[in-house]
């Protein structure tokens, strides 16, 4: 600007949300504006609190997991994972390879489902409705498949302690074969409408940075992080299950800033195809549960103790705190969502940018308000 | 008596465009939903009529009969003025716009001025709008509208004159036959052309440039708090001046009516239908910016190249050099715009790398 | 959210659809206007851009390319002025309540609710919880109710054919002097005042 | 690809267990077990010098914090701070023990920023006070949602209340029951936070770290 005059403004209190099209769900951000500036944010949550950590403390083990699909609603596998995982480890259980490979193609099918619905939602925020259909296209061939697994579309309740509810269908292995190059043609598809997109870039690029430090110290986890810069994906730097034996790279971005973030997930799904392909390849044959441990046991009673599970969900580190006392019961169960951790961060990214560019950080951010609020 | 006839005759003629600019803007939002349907793979509208052709007319009617409302906290006369301020202007330019060379309300002498300055009225309805729903998400988008369509009348105006330089007049219909004989002046000015269709996109609120309107940002900016019929007269404005553009599009650059074989009538439309599916095109396959890019946008990259347009015109015209001398230093600019945008693009990485 | 805010009328069909019955003599040309104008209500239902939770997402399928709601001329808008269907999909909790029943006061009638997942009947898998509000109902009036947990978007697509029967059916009803539908009890929940 | 090597400064369980009873001895902690990982329980006034030292202390290094839980034993409440290093990947449970009838634990939000909501939450969840926090206000519950509700005695709606509350248990001519005898209010974290102001307490007893 050649001319440069000091006005007096006002600073104007906005509202965001929480029915908004762009706030993903029912957060709220009162937002402090100076023109279209944002001086202040603060994020309003809490709209969809379902108390899921006291009625599970209040519900036996086999009645939670239907609570958990309803946290990360798009991620449902993922979040079921940790549960079952907290309670094999105070049991000291050993899943069978079978188990341990279907756990990982359909949690992996599920992250690459949930990073197309970021795709739709963040091409929505930048202003296209074409990647919402492009995202739902590849998303709803996913679920048909996890409809033949467990008969529901969204809400599996398939991970059980000990492995996974029943073997999957005869038919499911060569429809997820036949899937795959599918799935690689979408990506592709979807790469093409926006990632090399000029106005997505230009309305990404340094938006929203953060330095790996700083992320750190907010508690980002899962692609936020990465896109910081910061080398921790828990597939890999705390294993579990069997990612250990299976060939993928750790996606890292430079900038930390909402492209990299846009960036580091379409990434991932290449990675996540990757290891399906992989995992399909290596599918033991055997039980999928360990023998002994009922469907479902009527009463599964659990050691006394304490653990910390966490998985690597499509939006970070979902942590699972449980603490047993002996009964059919969780003393405490705590969830630690990595939406709401990732969510703090927000007033960080988002002061001093314009009011455009907070829509794309938030949409950047990729967050689910279920598990935000619990 | 005569004057009573002359009244009549201009009711008659009042009221036949104004069914024929609703015949259009219904037209229009059946055929942008099939078409955005087809790139998105799905039907679009089915099932109120064949093909859902009479969807557009359901949704009018509804819209008539939805409930008239009126915010506590509005300025209520300027609240209720509005809408008629947005729409009033977007169906005023189809007077001048001749569908062919006999099909024309009134062929003005000065069309050229007439439709660009009428059509940039519709900002005071806009702004109007805005500031008197007393909501700041209106008031926002009231003041991006105001910036925008600011800043992209110059280019668009400059454009228009380097055009209007080249036919020698300032009649639409004269700038048409002008074109017949020396050919469609896209072919001259290439960058003119894409100027002023990047201008015409931001002057509508057409995807890229939808930003005072963002669904996703300021819902649906000025026309957030308007319910019923007030607000189909917006979504009537966009779609009218969506036409209008385009047809306006086709008389400078694309020999207007013009053609071979097809009546004159058909060949318009088929053109204007053409630069429409680009604006749907435009829709489906592009984000939007945001407000300072856009007018960055404006002032840095389209306002130079519309003066180096205006200049080479002046330039080709003043030494008599021949035309398509002028589509050559034409295509460089066109080219040289491209570098200076593609530019952008590659070296956008502003702030360090924070990989070690 | 005004505090004062009155609790919402019950639907009258009278109000609801600006009949022309009983402005004009009641004739065929009037008969026919009515179903046209029931048949334009039915055929261009707009709802509002608002997922609460996981219905939101089945909701969201229920618009893309798969299902395609555009077919039945069912497209969202942003703001509440230019809605028609207040289409709550997900768990309504207490701090929320106040938000719906804004929404529903402002957008103009003629306008319906229809109330997607188990969560909205009765609370659904948290209806033992401190924070969920049992049901739609305790805030605003609903037209339809869809079942599921959540619901298919094949289940959210009955909902709207069947809310276009209703509109259309209830139409007929005013036409023929007929109380409409048994409607909900007044609802008089308001968690600012409880 | 191989899960990651352990990086240089990796400490084992036993090595971990070893070195924070060297490091921490003046804070005199308790270790116990859990099925995979160190515990340390301290009382809750020494956390806070207890979190610098574990972030600071460059063979320690925890620099990030995965989750922050409350936890109502009934006779006293528990702060879990599960905390985690990204140079050294070892990773440690740290555990704040408080009375329960005046519960106050020292905010660490100024060494990890990412406790920020966690203590909110646990705040409102468990009635705590969290010192020096900078912005101790409701997160997830609205203005007259029930108080502290994640405590044990809290209880939630069993199902036959349930079907009475919605109006779906046949009509049964029992006697009303007997209203419970008024329980004594939970003071909500704000109301405490009060009491401690008014008795020369709260925010400024404990050590405002500065940074």
């Amino acid at each position: 600007m050649l001319i440069k005059r000091e006005f007096e403004t006002v600073e104007m209190p906005i509202n965001v949300g929480p029915q908004h099209p762009s706030t993903h769900g029912v957060l709220r951000l009162v937002m402090t504006l100076d023109g279209e500036q944002i001086v202040k944010v603060d994020p309003v949550i809490g709209y969809l609190h379902r108390a899921v950590e006291k009625l599970s403390e209040n519900l036996r083990y086999q009645n939670i997991p239907h609570l958990f699909d309803r946290l990360d609603y798009v991620s449902a596998f993922n979040n079921e994972w940790p549960l079952a995982m907290a309670q094999e480890r105070l049991l000291g259980l050993e899943v069978p390879p079978r188990g341990e490979y279907l756990r990982v193609i359909l949690c992996e099918l599920n992250r690459i489902a949930s990073h197309f619905l970021f795709f739709g939602a963040f091409g929505h925020d930048a202003g296209t409705a074409t990647s919402w259909m492009y995202g739902f296209r590849e998303r709803e061939r996913i679920q048909r498949l996890f409809e033949m697994v467990s008969g529901y579309r969204m809400m599996h309740d398939f991970i059980v302690p000990g492995g996974v509810r029943e073997d999957v269908p005869e038919e499911f292995v060569p429809a997820l074969r036949a899937l795959l190059p599918v799935l690689w043609q979408g990506l592709g598809d979807c790469n093409n409408l926006l990632t090399e997109n000029e106005v997505l870039v230009t309305r990404t690029r340094d938006i929203g940075v953060i330095t790996g430090e700083e992320a750190i110290n907010y508690g980002l986890s899962g692609p936020s992080l990465r896109a910081s810069g910061v080398r921790e994906d828990l597939r890999l730097t705390e294993p579990y299950s069997v990612y250990p034996d299976l060939d993928f790279d750790i996606v890292l971005g430079q900038h930390g800033d909402s492209y990299d973030r846009y960036w580091v997930r379409m990434q991932e799904v290449a990675q996540s195809l990757r290891i399906v392909e992989q995992a399909l390849d290596r599918l033991p044959g055997g039980l999928v549960c360990t023998p002994g441990l009922p469907k479902y046991p009527k009463l599964l009673k659990l050691p006394v103790g304490e653990t910390y599970a966490r998985a690597e969900n499509p939006r970070g580190e979902f942590g699972v705190y449980l603490i047993s006392t002996g009964g059919d019961r969780p003393y405490r169960l705590k969830i630690r969502a990595p939406s709401f951790c990732n969510l703090m961060a927000l007033p960080y990214l988002m002061e001093g940018h314009y009011l455009a560019d907070a829509i794309m950080i938030l949409g950047s951010l990729d967050v689910v308000m279920g598990e935000v609020d619990r | 008596m005569g004057l009573l006839v002359t009244l009549a005759i201009v009711t008659l003629q009042i009221v036949l465009l104004f069914c024929v600019v609703m015949l259009i803007v219904l037209a229009l939002v059946w055929l942008e939903r099939k078409v955005l349907g087809r790139i998105h793979q799905r039907m679009g509208p089915m099932r109120v009529g064949p093909h859902g052709t009479l969807q557009s007319l359901a949704d009018g009617i509804k819209l008539l009969l939805k409930e008239d409302l009126a915010p506590r906290g509005a300025e209520r006369l300027a609240f209720l003025l509005a809408p008629l301020l947005v729409f009033a202007p977007s169906f005023l330019v189809f007077v001048a716009i001749p569908f062919t060379r006999d099909i024309v309300v009134r062929n003005l002498d000065l069309g050229l001025v007439y439709f660009v300055a009428v059509s940039s009225l519709s900002t005071v309805g806009m702004v109007l709008a805005g500031w008197s729903s007393s909501n700041k998400y209106a008031l926002i988008g009231a003041a991006r509208t105001a910036a925008q369509l600011i800043s992209y009348e110059i280019p668009l105006v400059l454009v228009v004159l380097s055009v209007a330089m080249l036919g020698g007049t300032l009649d639409l219909r004269g700038l048409v036959e002008s074109q017949g004989q020396a050919g469609p002046y896209v072919l001259w000015q290439p960058l003119g052309a894409l100027i002023f269709m990047m201008a015409a996109l931001a002057e509508v609120f057409r995807p890229p440039f939808d930003i005072p309107v963002a669904e996703s940002e300021v819902l649906g900016g000025p026309m957030i708090e308007y319910s019923g019929m007030r607000w189909g007269l917006f979504f009537m404005a966009e779609y009218g001046n969506a036409f209008a553009f385009s047809a306006l599009f086709v008389l400078l650059f694309l020999g207007g009516w013009q053609g071979p074989l097809l009546p004159p009538f058909l060949w318009f439309l088929l053109k204007t239908s053409a630069m429409i599916l680009v604006f749907f095109w435009m829709r489906a396959a592009m984000p939007r910016l945001r407000i300072d890019q856009l007018m960055g946008f404006a002032w840095e990259v389209l306002l130079p190249f519309a003066f180096l347009n205006l200049f080479l015109t002046g330039v080709v015209q003043l030494y008599g050099w021949p035309l398509w001398s002028l589509g050559l230093l034409s295509v460089t600019g066109l080219l040289a715009l491209g570098y200076v945008v593609e530019r952008g693009r590659v070296t956008w990485r502003r702030s360090p790398s924070l990989a070690s | 959210m005004t505090k004062d805010s009155q609790p919402i009328k019950p639907h009258q069909p009278e109000e609801l659809f600006s009949s022309l019955y009983g402005k004009l003599p009641p004739n065929v040309f009037v008969a026919k206007a009515d179903e046209l104008f029931a048949q334009a209500r039915a055929s261009s239902l707009w709802p509002l851009t608002f997922g609460i939770s996981c219905c939101g997402i089945e909701m969201i399928s229920a618009y893309m390319a798969d299902y395609d709601f555009d077919r039945f001329g069912v497209v969202t808008w942003p703001s509440p002025r230019q809605a028609d269907v207040l289409l709550v999909a997900g768990t309504l909790v207490k701090k929320m309540a106040p938000v719906v029943r804004m929404l529903y006061e402002q957008m103009p009638s003629p306008k319906w609710v229809i109330a997607m997942g188990s969560c909205l009947i009765t609370g659904g898998p948290f209806s033992l919880s401190y924070s969920v509000v049992r049901g739609l109902d305790e805030v605003v009036p609903v037209d339809v109710y869809i079942p599921g947990c959540p619901p298919r978007p094949e289940a959210l697509m009955e909902g709207i054919l069947a809310l276009q029967e209703k509109i259309k059916e209830d139409t007929r009803r005013a036409r023929r002097g007929q109380a409409g539908p048994p409607l909900l009890p007044n609802p008089t929940y308001s968690p600012l005042r409880s | 690809m191989p899960a990651l090597p352990p990086p240089p400064g990796h400490l084992t369980a036993e090595a971990l267990q070893a070195l924070l009873g060297e490091v921490l001895a003046v804070y005199d902690p308790e270790f116990s077990a859990s099925v995979d990982e160190v515990v340390v329980t301290v009382e809750a006034p020494r956390v806070l010098e207890t979190a610098r030292l574990l972030h600071d202390e460059p063979r320690l290094s925890f620099d990030y914090l995965r989750s922050l839980s409350g936890v109502d034993w009934t006779d006293r409440l528990e702060v879990v701070y599960h905390v985690y290093s990204t140079a050294h990947r070892h990773r440690l449970t740290l555990k704040a023990r408080t009375p329960v009838d005046r519960p106050q634990v020292p905010s660490v939000v100024l060494i990890w920023r990412g406790a920020d909501w966690h203590e909110r939450e646990a705040a409102e969840m468990y009635g705590l006070t969290f010192e020096g926090h900078p912005n101790l206000v409701e997160l997830l519950l609205w203005e007259g949602a029930p108080v502290a509700p994640q405590r044990k005695d809290v209880p939630v709606l069993s199902l036959e209340e349930f079907w009475k509350d919605m109006g779906l248990e046949e009509e049964e001519e029992a006697p009303a029951p007997e209203a419970p005898a008024a329980a004594p209010r939970r003071l909500t974290a704000r109301e405490q936070k009060q009491r401690l102001l008014a008795e020369g307490g709260g925010l400024t007893s404990g050590p405002v770290p500065s940074e």
